[in-house]
């Protein structure tokens, strides 16, 4: 029963950012169609912002209001000089979606290596909220408590934003079909670029939150990319609610694979990963 | 039919260029036969996720050696004293990569000598090219049990550092007998590292008398360490070992803190012994030990070395480990070449692998097993420390005998109250 | 057979120029500087990845993320057959054991995977590299208290000379398929792979086999190369950039001609080369992205397509001036 | 004879049915007319006799010999052959190329490359595409992108060709073409099936004609029966006045 609450309750707490990366990877991946092999870079971007800002004595939360919108500004730029540029000239969706991959290896390359040469590769960490509470009988981290919170709650406004403004409106409608959307008089560029946007500011959010749990390096980005996939590949392509419940799936999955046996668990991220792709290619959430 | 033949001459084009660069980068390498520098090679990781060594392990030894011979003159070679130039390529970390840089030293570049990459296995990677191409190779960061039934084929291999069996863990036990630490739970990261810093671990705790109350592989992706705590927490263990890395033993140390686990005794691999630990953790560091010490008492050639090397690299970047013997081995080294009056590979490896001479670490030879034929290790009286402790910040050598620079403290007082 | 129909002319240019660039690659470890052998050796490496890699994906459009899972198959191959099991088997018959492993696994990789399309596609044979990464590791961990092996080394020029005879097949086979009715079944499969089931071609068949064949160079490549890095561990032999690599040099090069990952394979090593061993190493990787990025703005086409279509309109404005 | 039959053929998409228990018959040399509202399931019906899809119960048989079952380009070599409702051509490759493959690849036993090449411009003149041979096939109208289709399929060798829609989008002068074309065929033996929408062509040209309606077959006769079944007026009538509304 502890371990059974254990594994629940600490995937859970795992799981929030999971869910937060992944549903930012959902809409370049699933919307934008650019597989972001650099998600996890602006989602390291983002922590060491909040490790650099915390060492200068700001609230480690308070980060959120600087980096989600900064990360925006970058992506946003991103799409419209790199990816928007890839788009328009490839003449099927295939070449656009296998060149803005082969852009994002060469942009993880760029960022992960600026970073190296601004922040080094010792890992870095800083204390904050650092003790334990007791949940069920069991103890947690506090941090992990108030950023799983955190995520769930910029989940939620986020899900909120799709759904009832025109603006989300046409995210979705971009996501169902680009072509359609477009002429229906979405300005698809714009909207794509948005979508972009969006992804990095939440892979910066993510960040920002893991700093205050986790020790961080500036090579840690690919790590996240690949739970990001998995999550989107098991939530179902650019179905926000989807990558929001995989996330927490995936990190109750991982908890208890940490438990019984911790080598396998990247491992069993993969499996599931191939499986799904195998059983399913829709995702849990696709229609 | 124009563009027929444009499809093949612009290959063949490029293959021209590529030839005639060829030929023309050879005929510059080539070099008179007259040598007026002494050139050493080293692939190593400058972008890679180890490539914060750069900063603080071997490379900033090797670069104040550097700086400090060619300050005196450089080094005598039979009546002429020559300047020492380091060629240093980088690898990302990939052994792939080591293996190709290393090749292009030896055989483009011709350097006379090799220092070791950065990590275990890049300097697994490393060895057999060294010995493929008979170069001297000096190893610093990494070290492995596995490496040494290889060694005798490798007798151009000279590995520096101090590792698991090779008298760590047989102290670590020791010491846990003194203090009467009497069982242990094992979190071993799951590469080479780990998995032999285990093996070495059960064995040794077994024949003295400590029992082992669990182990937990980890794997180097690691981000969550909450179940691996709780368990070892609840084992209820004296000791606690972490055998990984540095971002492995940050991470562990953060979870401790966090859900309030703390042992009578921890032990922390590599990261433990350099000095940006006790400037992340402070005063939470207090009675936890590391792999590996020596410091600034151990003996006044230590307090002047420690001095002039923080000089050099700052507080920050001292490394508590290695650093005094990567250091003395170069004073080895040198004193070799001058010794043996040639830069020619074998006449040097035969003096290093026979000769003591006067280092920072008082005198110094290599063991390189039956009739000095193999590759070298230190032996054990060679290493300042094998174990430490931090006391009041300082790095303490707690090691049973006269490398001690201050007893053990048992328990581990608690962690501070944040 | 018609004698007179022969264009000479192009036949002596199809068959001579790659017989000049066969000999002299074949005197080259006699003629190269040590190292130039070396760097070949990685040449010719990369143009057997780039060019397998081609011969399925560059004609399909289903972007194969797996060599490096095949790579890392020929090298295990290697570490096991070379020094475990049989510790005399001849080099040759670990280069073919390597290849039919290779063979193999794509054989069962393409089977499992018909029904992916486009971005799945990839994505799938990507996660099978991390996967028999993470597997192979924990296994030799926890069974073999292992973590990498040594492999014996061979020397520079056997390994060389190897590297040119899988290249040498690799060309032919990849020259062969592109000429051959079943290239044309590639392709069109590539364009629309539904009208080409229904045009009568086994699609499955023809996806499955090619994506196998195109594995045993890699694979076997990876058995030599498991001579020269000696040290072999997972992390090595299952290197996502032997995924990648393919991918970028083909795409730098241009997919619209056998010469295309050619020269992007040759063109890609000798920039990273330079650069890893130049004044600028520290920045190495992020030069690389810049120019990854660059080349897929301003050369969509390759280096190859975008001088073609350079010269197109050189000689086309010059055609046109003189009619008008 | 019967050169194709189908019985009780069933497909479900979920849980709508799609093709509900059809059968029905096409003799060797006719030309049949699949007609029926929008969803009626009539590409399906193509899809299942060309082995897009499999159906989930019912047998379908080519030539007396079951065919369900097996696989797309096995239909194709045994000498059925289709076009596409959206026109599926090789856009990157010349025309020519485009009927070579047919050709080469249709047939139950391949032509050679010469005999292919000599085949393919032999149909490229009988379908007035000779002059635009060697231009991309991406660059063609759709008019003569359809007729390019229709003459891939022509190469496959097809005792029965199947054509979908072949005169949607078309102007009036193409649509005449078109049904010049379709009869030409005709007079060369092959028998056909085509769904459309166009009235005038399926009255014009037809033998006999099936009628669909949400996946039931609803009518089968000749233009004349069919136009005057109460039924099927009702079907095209209702669905006039729900597009009314």
């Amino acid at each position: 029963m502890d371990l059974i609450i254990n594994i629940v309750l600490g995937g859970l707490l795992i799981g929030g950012i999971y869910s937060l990366i992944s549903m930012g990877l959902s809409l370049q991946y699933g919307v934008a169609k650019v597989l972001n092999i650099a998600h996890g870079e602006f989602l390291m971007v983002g922590a060491f912002i909040t490790y650099w800002l915390q060492q200068n004595g700001v609230d480690p939360l308070l980060t959120i209001v600087v980096g989600g919108p900064l990360l925006f500004l970058v992506g946003f730029i991103l799409y419209r000089t790199v990816f928007t540029s890839i788009r328009l000239k490839a003449p099927n969706t295939g070449v656009y979606e296998s060149n803005s991959l082969l852009a994002a290896f060469g942009l993880y390359f760029i960022v992960q290596n600026i970073a190296v040469l601004i922040w080094g590769t010792t890992p870095q960490r800083f204390s904050y909220l650092a003790s334990s509470v007791t949940i069920l009988g069991e103890d947690f981290n506090e941090n992990r408590l108030v950023a799983t919170a955190f995520a769930v709650a910029i989940g939620a406004a986020f899900y909120l934003f799709l759904e009832r403004t025109r603006i989300g409106k046409a995210i979705r409608a971009a996501a169902q079909d680009p072509l359609t959307a477009g002429l229906m008089g979405v300005d698809i560029n714009f909207v794509l670029a948005l979508c972009f946007g969006f992804g990095a500011a939440m892979a910066g959010l993510a960040g920002v939150l893991i700093s205050i749990c986790y020790p961080i390096t500036t090579t840690m980005g690919l790590g996240y990319t690949v739970i990001a996939i998995v999550v989107v590949t098991l939530g179902g392509l650019g179905s926000i609610p989807g990558s929001f419940i995989g996330g927490f799936i995936l990190g109750i999955i991982g908890t208890g694979v940490t438990y019984w046996e911790p080598g396998l668990a990247v491992a069993s991220y993969y499996v599931i990963f191939i499986i799904l792709l195998l059983v399913r290619p829709k995702g849990i959430m696709g229609k | 039919m124009w563009n027929k033949i444009l499809k093949y001459s612009i290959p063949l084009v490029i293959c021209l260029v590529l030839v005639l660069t060829t030929v023309f980068a050879s005929g510059c390498g080539g070099g008179g036969t007259e040598k007026n520098e002494i050139l050493i090679g080293a692939s190593r990781d400058i972008t890679g996720p180890m490539a914060g060594f750069q900063d603080f392990g071997f490379a900033a030894v090797y670069n104040m050696w550097i700086d400090e011979v060619n300050a005196a003159g450089g080094i005598d070679v039979g009546g002429k004293k020559l300047p020492v130039r380091i060629i240093e390529y980088d690898d990302g970390s990939d052994p792939a990569v080591v293996t190709r840089n290393l090749e292009k030293l030896i055989t483009e570049d011709k350097v006379d000598f090799l220092f070791g990459p950065t990590g275990t296995a890049s300097l697994f990677a490393a060895a057999p090219i060294a010995s493929k191409y008979n170069k001297i190779i000096i190893c610093g960061e990494g070290g492995a049990t596995t490496l040494i039934p290889k060694l005798p084929s490798m007798p151009y291999v000279f590995s520096v550092l101090n590792f698991s069996d090779h008298f760590q863990i047989p102290v670590f036990a020791d010491i846990c007998n003194e203090v009467g630490a009497k069982s242990a739970y094992i979190m071993y990261m799951s590469d080479l590292h780990g998995a032999e810093y285990n093996l070495t671990a059960q064995s040794e705790f077994t024949l003295k008398g400590i029992t082992v109350l669990g182990t937990k592989s980890i794997p180097p992706t690691i981000t969550d360490m909450d179940p691996i705590v709780k368990e070892a927490k609840a084992s209820g263990a004296d000791i606690f070992c972490s055998f990984s890395y540095p971002p492995q033993n940050i991470l562990f140390m953060s979870t401790a803190l966090a859900l309030d686990y703390s042992p009578k005794m921890v032990l922390l691999g590599p990261g433990g012994n350099f000095q940006f630990f006790p400037l992340m953790f402070g005063d939470a560091l207090q009675g936890v030990m590391a792999e590996g010490a020596w410091n600034a008492k151990s003996s006044p050639e230590a307090g002047a070395f420690a001095a002039k090397l923080e000089a050099t690299v700052g507080l920050g970047n001292m490394d508590w480990w290695g650093a005094i013997v990567y250091y003395a081995a170069l004073q080895h080294f040198a004193q070799a070449i001058e010794k043996a009056g040639t830069l020619e590979n074998k006449a040097v490896r035969d003096v290093i692998a026979t000769e003591t001479f006067e280092t920072v670490i008082g005198p110094m030879w290599w063991d390189c097993g039956p009739d000095h034929a193999g590759g070298g290790l230190l032996p054990q009286v060679c290493y300042a420390g094998q174990i430490g402790q931090w006391q009041n910040g300082i790095f303490e050598v707690i090691d049973p005998g006269d490398k001690r620079t201050a007893a053990p403290i048992y328990p581990k007082p608690p962690w501070p109250t944040p | 057979m018609d004698f007179s129909k022969i264009n000479w002319k192009k036949a002596a240019i199809t068959a001579g120029i790659p017989l000049v660039i066969l000999i002299f690659l074949g005197l080259w470890p006699t003629i190269g500087p040590q190292y130039w052998v070396t760097l070949f050796s990685y040449f010719l490496l990369y143009i057997i990845i780039s060019v397998s890699w081609t011969i399925f994906s560059g004609a399909t459009g289903y972007i194969s993320l797996a060599s490096a899972a095949f790579y890392g198959i020929g090298i295990y191959a290697a570490a096991l057959f070379r020094e475990q099991f049989a510790a005399n088997l001849p080099l040759i018959v670990v280069v073919l054991i390597g290849g039919l492993a290779s063979f193999v696994l794509a054989f069962i990789v393409g089977a499992i995977t018909l029904r992916l399309k486009g971005i799945y596609f990839a994505m799938f044979t990507f996660g099978l590299v991390l996967l028999l990464k993470e597997v192979i590791y924990y296994w030799e961990i926890q069974f073999n208290d292992l973590r990498g092996r040594f492999v014996a080394p061979e020397s520079n020029d056997t390994i060389y000379y190897y590297l040119l005879g899988i290249f040498v097949i690799t060309m032919i086979v990849a020259y062969l398929i592109r000429r051959s009715k079943y290239g044309l079944a590639l392709q069109i499969i590539g364009e629309n792979e539904e009208a080409a089931a229904h045009t009568g071609i086994n699609v499955t068949m023809v996806k499955v086999l090619t994506y196998a064949v195109s594995a045993i160079f890699i694979g076997a490549a990876g058995v030599i190369m498991a001579t020269k890095l000696t040290y072999v561990d997972p992390g090595v032999a299952f290197s996502p950039m032997m995924s990648f690599s393919p991918v970028l040099m083909a795409i730098f090069g241009g997919m619209g001609s056998i010469y295309g990952p050619v020269i992007g394979a040759v063109i890609f090593t000798y920039i990273e080369e330079i650069l890893k061993t130049g004044s600028m190493k520290n920045y190495y990787m992020l030069i690389f992205g810049v120019i990854l990025i660059g080349v897929i703005l301003y050369l969509p086409n390759g280096i190859v397509g975008s001088i073609q279509n350079l010269w197109k309109r050189i000689s086309g404005a010059r055609r046109a001036h003189t009619r008008g | 004879m019967h050169i194709l039959e189908g019985e009780g053929v069933t497909k479900y998409f979920g849980g709508l049915a799609a093709v509900s228990d059809v059968s029905f018959y096409v003799d060797e040399g006719e030309v049949v007319g699949l007609i029926g509202p929008n969803g009626a399931g009539k590409t399906t019906l193509f899809n299942l006799i060309s082995a897009a899809l499999e159906p989930k119960t019912g047998e379908i048989r080519f030539k007396g010999k079951k065919i369900n079952g097996l696989k797309p380009y096995q239909i194709c070599r045994l000498g059925i052959a289709r076009t596409f409702q959206t026109v599926k051509i090789f856009g990157n490759l010349p025309v020519i190329e485009n009927v070579r493959i047919g050709s080469l690849f249709g047939p139950f036993k391949g032509l050679s490359t010469a005999d292919a090449t000599r085949e393919a411009n032999e149909l490229l003149e009988f379908m007035g595409l000779s002059d635009v041979a060697y231009a991309p096939a991406r660059d063609l109208t759709l008019a003569h992108q359809k007729r390019l289709e229709v003459a891939r399929a022509l190469a496959t060798k097809p005792t029965l060709l199947m054509l979908d829609e072949l005169m949607a989008g078309l102007n009036q002068t193409e649509l005449i073409e078109a049904m010049d074309l379709v009869k030409k065929i005709r007079e060369k033996g092959t028998t056909i099936v085509m769904i459309e929408h166009v009235m005038k062509a399926i009255m014009n040209i037809c033998d006999r004609i099936i009628v669909l309606h949400h996946g039931k077959k609803i009518a089968d006769g000749t233009p004349q029966e069919v136009a005057n079944s109460k039924t099927v007026i009702e079907v095209y009538l209702g669905e006039a006045s729900d597009a009314g509304n």
